[in-house]
């Protein structure tokens, strides 16, 4: 039996919009293990980066935590449920004991600052450095570390004279300064061109074996996926509907929409006939349809779709799906 | 408790309607049916246009900064209408010529007359006694007749300024900004020439130069002479300090335009990134329709903005001016040379600088409050917020058949 | 058969300006030739920056070239004036990228179609009925007549795009990543429209993409660029089974495919991606792969490949496969 | 930094135009529109006929437009140009006049600076509250309301009712000058006495002068700070786990890039609005210049007068881009 390194349980993040509350994510539950890379996919909007986010109480106004707990397992096995932490205990974490890396590596860093005092200020703000100075040398090896050619000369640089795969490169960086247990990569790759996506990808599974880190990966690309990550658990309208490992979702995907999405995309080294489309348009989280979320769009909906919401349950080991066809 | 929250959040999420929004609904579907008699099918092919306007009207309604704005203005415009009409004493009377106590008298205090005048080639003779609510200025005048007929003068400026000026500057922008190169080089320039110019000072030198042209100009021709003093309200006789006070018209004008070209063109190099004008280029459509027809619309929500704040400035500057003894003289009521009259006889007079200076700073304020309150209301992410809690609450309204 | 478009040597530079003086050139297309056939789909891939758009703009007389010849339909597009630019503005469409920005906000989808048709003088006897029908054959209906964009979803966005070019009835258009704003599963179904509208209507398309898999569904033949260059033409199908220059096999090695066996046995060959594309404004010379090529020799520090035919329709500018 | 010089040389070159153009604005107003101003400057009405063409060959007014143009600018430069009213070269009447308006925007800067900076990052981080609301009003209040209301409220308030100010005569410059500037001077040579008299007779006309700048800047910042904070690098910050007080730091330093340059801005437009003030405070400064000169067709002195606000307007554009270069790493000379 895996260990699990995180417990989300029931968390449910609403938005305070002006037109109203956005229901970004309602009652999502699943487990990351200690050691392994979990994807969370699903299209724009679905909640996967707000859930990411949850994770250490990233939420920014007017979006709120209404429900829920996240129970980390800490390395001494102690647990703590990241939610009711304080704001000092919570910051203690991020980028101490979770890491993030987002999407764009152009808006991520301060156009101001050096890149070694960027990757320098994560080690020193958790005091595993005692200055700025010593942080920046110490940049240096990070830098190495993430396969940026020339760090030496590179920590004074500014984000601005780095191209978009360096700049990830030190986004990285600063994600591993602290020697995260977590490193949560949110669409890492999306803003990259391919050749430097799959760098970037390989620079992640080697930097994830090297330090035995745990990896949430948060993509709409299903490619990455089956390529870096053992489990996948798939979201759609702030809902999970389905949790596997990788090879039963790709192989044996159960709930509707995770098959549909998969015969929507173009395989360029398989044989494609036709291209298989999802009618219909992904729901307002505001008004979110009653009983399973996907049953608009979904060709199997009968009457008990649209009034019962769905539950997760488990049908070949490890591989839960949430439809009342099972 | 996170319940608690929760369903506080969700009885706010339907939008409802106030009178107000009762009101200006109202409104628009009168203005709405009324092109529709002009213009067969407008109200059909415009139907989102009318729900936009009505959306950004709730949006007005929601917020008290703007709609006190709003009040103000509105109080502004017809005062400036009606204003000269409402004063109790024409402005060109002047009862220090018949009792000099009249001269300066504080607020509230009565003055007998004992009036002897020409009119119409007679004598006439007769006995009246002011009564002076907020005091008078240095030729015995009630301030508040002055007052309400300085909102005309004010209000014509005000208006005819910032039709022509941002007008102009916002056309030069757009050609600017849409066709770059050695064009938008050469207009750029001339526009810093005179952005680098301190408006006040070029202000000052025009209007001290411009009375004399303005005047002859005006002297040889009648109809445009009745024109502008039928636009302010005056009597025939003050046709010989038009000059004085159309050259701040003039001068401003020259002042106002360039502010509005490096706007108009720093929105037309965004806009101009946008996709829908390389599509409107690659169906062919000339550079005058692109700019017109589909770039000023767009960026005309900023430029509103700040043409509704320019209304106050202008009054701020107008004033001013007047203030420095230029522009308007008496006795063409202008609020700015009260201002400047009580300024000698200062702190005695206060009431001279005290109302005058109340009025310009509510009726700027007023304007600088409905113009930030616009910001919001034509950011088009406020208005989808509001149009959604309107659909909700229609369709809650309309039962389950509508589902 | 005869060409509907070929572009011949096409180039475009763009000036890096200094105050008044142009102190380097942004070479993005440098020396591009390739033909278009009637119902064909040309599909052009390339990582960012590679010039692929501004091809796409080019050929359109979107930007005007630095040189090189476009003949579309036997006339030179470079040279066109007056009326015969019309008619070729007429025939000759463009769908962008962005749904998001590439309508007008403030027009209705009744005048963003009407606009180009009555601009064109086509004399059309009931518009409304005429916009309705447009809409139905891209998926829309008539509810969605005097709405504004902002009330439409990206898909649906794209689709009114469409049925603003269906109206002109045009012989080309070039769709410049006319998917890649989009979910996975609207992408599919714009695709499919498309394929169909071509089979309807006989359209030729110019297909710009940087995903691999939707160039493979969309496209007959392909053409793939890096820093402004072709490096290989030839019938989609054959690159994708046996790509011939290091930069495709590179290009397709890098790509993640939805697959976890494939992918497996892919990340093994991955040894061979490295590097980024660096800036046109000074490319390497000689090939311009060069420095990121695992094959390169000496002579392609030197000089520049030619293009050689290597197999029916399959072209490839690489040293590997010619003689010096 | 080595390109500095080549960016001062170029940018100065692109100024040339406009002073050229400016100069020959205030020429056009003086020379084609109005009626001669001979006439006035020769001592009015009753001028002998020997007087005016005397003073028309001095000035070159027989000549073509253009000599007169070059005769005026030559004249500037050379500082040969005499003021008709008082026979003093115009730059050397305007110099003394120059220090006052200097220190007197020096005065308001500093008011500007204290009070909008601050508010704005108070505003923008207590944002919908409402200290934030109170603050937004405040500035709008400061921008609406006309320098002169303001200036003759403060004096009732600090001159007539609690005598904070001195309202007559320009204190003596400190007896050690080094930059001129007397307060400054004062500072330097710790001349306390001379600082306070300088402080008393500034501080109310500044503050005036400064208050609309002020409500404009606050407005400004709180944008800039909202901008700034609602960046994603901010959120990557958070991530890091970087406490507010650093994060506020970050947020405060992207936040200050665009503030910098409407600082550099306001300065200069401070210089240039001081006629109202001048004329309020009774400060013999180049704005009372301008307008006395206006008032007698002076147009030499005009022509002087702009000049100097254009050099200063070009100045604080330069200032500014230097500064922008300064804080800002992608940008380079």
């Amino acid at each position: 039996m895996p260990e699990p390194l995180i417990e989300i349980k029931n968390l449910s993040v609403y938005f305070y919009t002006y037109a109203g509350i956005v229901k970004a994510i309602e009652d999502v539950s699943f487990d990351i293990y200690r050691g392994e890379t979990l994807a969370l996919v699903g299209e724009t909007g679905c909640g996967k980066s707000v859930t990411s986010r949850a994770i250490t109480r990233l939420i920014e106004s007017p979006g709120r935590i209404v429900n829920g707990q996240v129970i980390y397992h800490k390395d001494d096995g102690s647990k703590v449920d990241l939610l009711t932490l304080s704001d000092e205990e919570i910051r203690e974490i991020r980028g101490n004991e979770i890491a993030y890396i987002f999407q764009d590596p152009h808006s991520s860093l301060d156009p101001l600052y050096t890149i070694g005092y960027q990757v320098g200020e994560a080690m020193e703000v958790h005091g595993k450095v005692k200055n700025i100075k010593e942080g920046i040398t110490k940049a240096v090896n990070v830098l190495r570390e993430v396969m940026l050619p020339d760090p030496e000369n590179r920590v004074k640089n500014y984000p601005h004279e780095l191209s978009g795969g360096m700049k990830q490169r030190v986004v990285i960086g600063v994600g591993i300064a602290n020697n995260p247990r977590l490193l949560i990569a949110d669409e890492p790759t999306t803003a990259l061109d391919v050749t430097v996506q799959a760098q970037i990808l390989d620079l992640l599974n080697e930097l994830k074996k090297k330090y035995n880190a745990t990896v949430l990966l948060i993509t709409h690309n299903l490619g990455v996926v089956a390529e870096t990550a053992q489990r996948v658990v798939v979201m759609y309208a702030g809902k999970i509907v389905e949790i596997g490992t990788v090879d039963q979702v790709f192989h044996n995907p159960l709930h509707p929409y995770t098959a549909a999405l998969l015969k929507a995309v173009p395989n360029p080294l398989g044989e494609i006939e036709t291209l298989e489309s999802i009618p219909g348009t992904v729901p307002n989280l505001i008004t979110p349809p009653t009983g399973c979320r996907f049953h608009p769009r979904c060709p199997f909906a009968t009457q008990t779709c649209r009034t019962e919401v769905p539950s997760l349950k488990e049908i070949e080991p490890n591989h839960f799906v949430a439809c009342h066809r099972y | 408790m996170g319940n608690n929250t929760k369903e506080a959040y969700e009885e706010r999420e339907e939008y409802e309607m106030s009178i107000l929004d009762k009101i200006s609904d109202k409104i628009i579907d009168g203005v709405a049916l009324f092109i529709n008699l002009i213009k067969r099918d407008w109200k059909k092919r415009n139907q989102s246009k009318i729900q936009e306007w009505k959306l950004m009207a709730y949006a007005l309604n929601r917020s008290p900064p703007a709609l006190l704005g709003l009040v103000i203005v509105i109080a502004y415009i017809i005062l400036g209408i009606i204003g000269p009409y409402l004063a109790s004493w024409p402005y060109d009377f002047f009862p220090v010529m018949y009792n000099s106590t009249s001269r300066l008298a504080a607020p509230g205090s009565n003055v007998f007359l004992n009036v002897t005048m020409v009119k119409n080639w007679h004598v006439i003779h007769y006995t009246t006694t002011v009564h002076y609510s907020i005091g008078s200025d240095l030729f015995g005048r009630d301030l508040l007749s002055v007052l309400l007929a300085g909102a005309r003068t004010a209000l014509v400026l005000d208006v005819f300024i910032i039709l022509i000026g941002p007008t102009f500057g916002i056309i030069l922008g757009l050609i600017s900004g849409y066709h770059g190169g050695a064009i938008d080089e050469i207009i750029m320039r001339i526009t810093d020439m005179f952005l680098a110019f301190p408006g006040l000072i070029l202000a000052i030198a025009l209007s001290a130069v411009l009375p004399g042209r303005i005047q002859n100009f005006l002297n040889y021709h009648p109809f445009a002479q009745t024109l502008v003093l039928k636009l302010f309200a005056l009597e025939p006789r003050d046709v010989n300090n038009l000059g004085k006070l159309l050259a701040v018209f003039v001068a401003l004008i020259i002042v106002w335009w360039p502010g509005y070209t490096r706007i108009a063109r720093g929105s037309t190099l965004t806009e101009r990134e946008n996709l829908y004008v390389e599509a409107a280029r690659a169906i062919g459509l000339s550079s005058r329709t692109i700019m017109f027809r589909h770039i000023l619309p767009n960026i005309i929500g900023p430029i509103l903005v700040m043409i509704t704040m320019d209304f106050g400035n202008v009054i701020l500057t107008e004033a001013g001016l007047s203030f420095l003894g230029l522009g308007a003289v008496p006795p063409i009521p202008d609020w700015g040379n009260l201002i400047n009259q009580g300024a000698q006889y200062f702190p005695q007079a206060w009431w001279l600088v005290a109302f005058p200076g109340i009025v310009i700073v509510t009726v700027v304020l007023g304007w600088n409050l409905l113009g930030d309150g616009l910001r919001d209301i034509l950011d088009p992410r406020t208005r989808r917020s509001m149009e959604f809690k309107v659909k909700k609450k229609s369709r809650t309204e309309g039962g389950e058949s509508n589902a | 058969m005869e060409p509907v478009l070929s572009v011949e040597n096409l180039k475009k530079y763009f000036p890096v300006r200094s105050l008044l003086r142009t102190i380097a050139w942004v070479k993005a297309v440098d020396g591009v030739s390739f033909d278009i056939y009637p119902g064909e789909t040309f599909g052009l891939v390339g990582e960012s920056g590679c010039g692929k758009t501004t091809t796409g703009r080019t050929i359109l007389r979107l930007i005007q070239p630095t040189s090189g010849r476009i003949l579309f339909q036997g006339k030179d597009v470079t040279k066109l004036k007056g009326k015969e630019l019309l008619w070729f503005r007429r025939h000759a469409q463009i769908m962008f990228q962005d749904p998001y920005s590439s309508l007008d906000p403030r027009q209705t989808v009744f005048n963003t179609i009407m606009e180009p048709v009555k601009f064109h003088g086509i004399k059309v006897d009931d518009p409304e009925e005429f916009v309705i029908k447009l809409l139905e054959s891209v998926g829309l209906n008539e509810m969605h007549l005097y709405r504004y964009p902002h009330e439409f979803s990206g898909g649906q966005r794209q689709r009114i795009a469409l049925a603003k070019i269906l109206a002109l009835r045009p012989d080309f258009v070039v769709l410049d990543e006319p998917t890649s704003a989009l979910d996975v599963s609207v992408q599919a179904n714009i695709l499919n429209t498309l394929k169909e509208l071509q089979k309807d209507y006989g359209f030729s398309y110019l297909f710009i993409s940087h995903d691999l898999g939707v160039v493979k569904y969309m496209s007959h033949r392909m053409g793939v660029m890096y820093l402004g260059k072709l490096v290989e033409v030839g019938p989609s199908t054959k690159i994708f089974e046996n790509p011939l220059h290091p930069y495709t096999q590179m290009l397709l090695s890098a790509i993640p495919v939805p697959d976890p066996e494939i992918a497996r046995e892919l990340k093994a060959k991955r040894k061979m991606v490295k590097g980024e594309p660096p800036s046109p404004i000074n490319p390497p010379a000689g090939c311009r792969f060069h420095p990121r090529c695992p094959f390169a020799k000496d002579i392609c520090r030197r000089e520049e490949p030619p293009f050689v035919k290597v197999e029916d329709d399959h072209y490839v500018a690489c040293w590997l496969y010619a003689k010096s | 930094m080595a390109g500095l010089g080549k960016f001062l040389v170029r940018r100065g070159l692109t100024f040339v135009p406009t002073l050229i153009g400016v100069t020959l604005i205030v020429f056009i107003i003086a020379y084609v529109i109005p009626a001669n101003p001979v006439r006035a400057w020769a001592g009015g009405e009753k001028a002998t006929k020997a007087a005016v063409e005397l003073i028309k060959a001095e000035y070159h007014l027989n000549q073509p437009w253009y000599d007169q143009y070059l005769f005026l600018i030559k004249g500037l430069f050379t500082n040969s140009l005499l003021d008709p009213l008082n026979q003093v070269p115009v730059f050397t009447n305007i110099g003394n006049r120059f220090i006052v308006t200097f220190q007197l925007a020096l005065f308001a800067f500093f008011f500007v600076v204290l009070m909008g900076l601050p508010l704005g990052i108070i505003s923008a981080i207590k944002r919908n509250s409402i200290t934030d609301m109170v603050l937004r009003i405040l500035a709008l209040v400061f921008i609406s309301t006309p320098i002169y209301v303001m200036a003759y409220l403060f004096i009732w308030v600090f001159f007539i009712h609690w005598n904070l100010t001195t309202l007559a005569g320009i204190p003596p410059a400190p007896p050690h000058q080094i930059t001129h500037i007397p307060v400054i001077d004062s500072i330097i040579t710790l001349n306390w006495s001379n600082f306070v008299e300088q402080v008393q007779r500034f501080w109310l006309p500044g503050f005036t002068l400064g208050i609309a700048a002020a409500g404009v800047l606050m407005r400004f910042t709180r944008n800039s700070f909202l901008e700034a904070y609602s960046r994603d690098s901010t959120l990557f910050l958070k991530a890091k786990g970087v406490p507010k007080s650093r994060l506020y730091r970050h947020v405060l330093k992207n936040a200050l890039v665009p503030v910098i340059t409407i600082l550099a801005l306001q300065f200069g437009g401070l210089l240039a609005g001081t006629p109202i003030t001048e004329t309020i405070f009774n400060l013999p400064g180049i704005g009372l210049y301008a307008l006395q000169s206006v008032m007698y067709l002076d147009f030499p002195a005009l022509i002087g007068v702009t000049f100097l606000y254009a050099i200063v307007f070009v100045t604080a554009n330069l200032i500014a881009d230097i500064l922008y270069a300064l804080v800002d790493p992608r940008v380079r000379f």
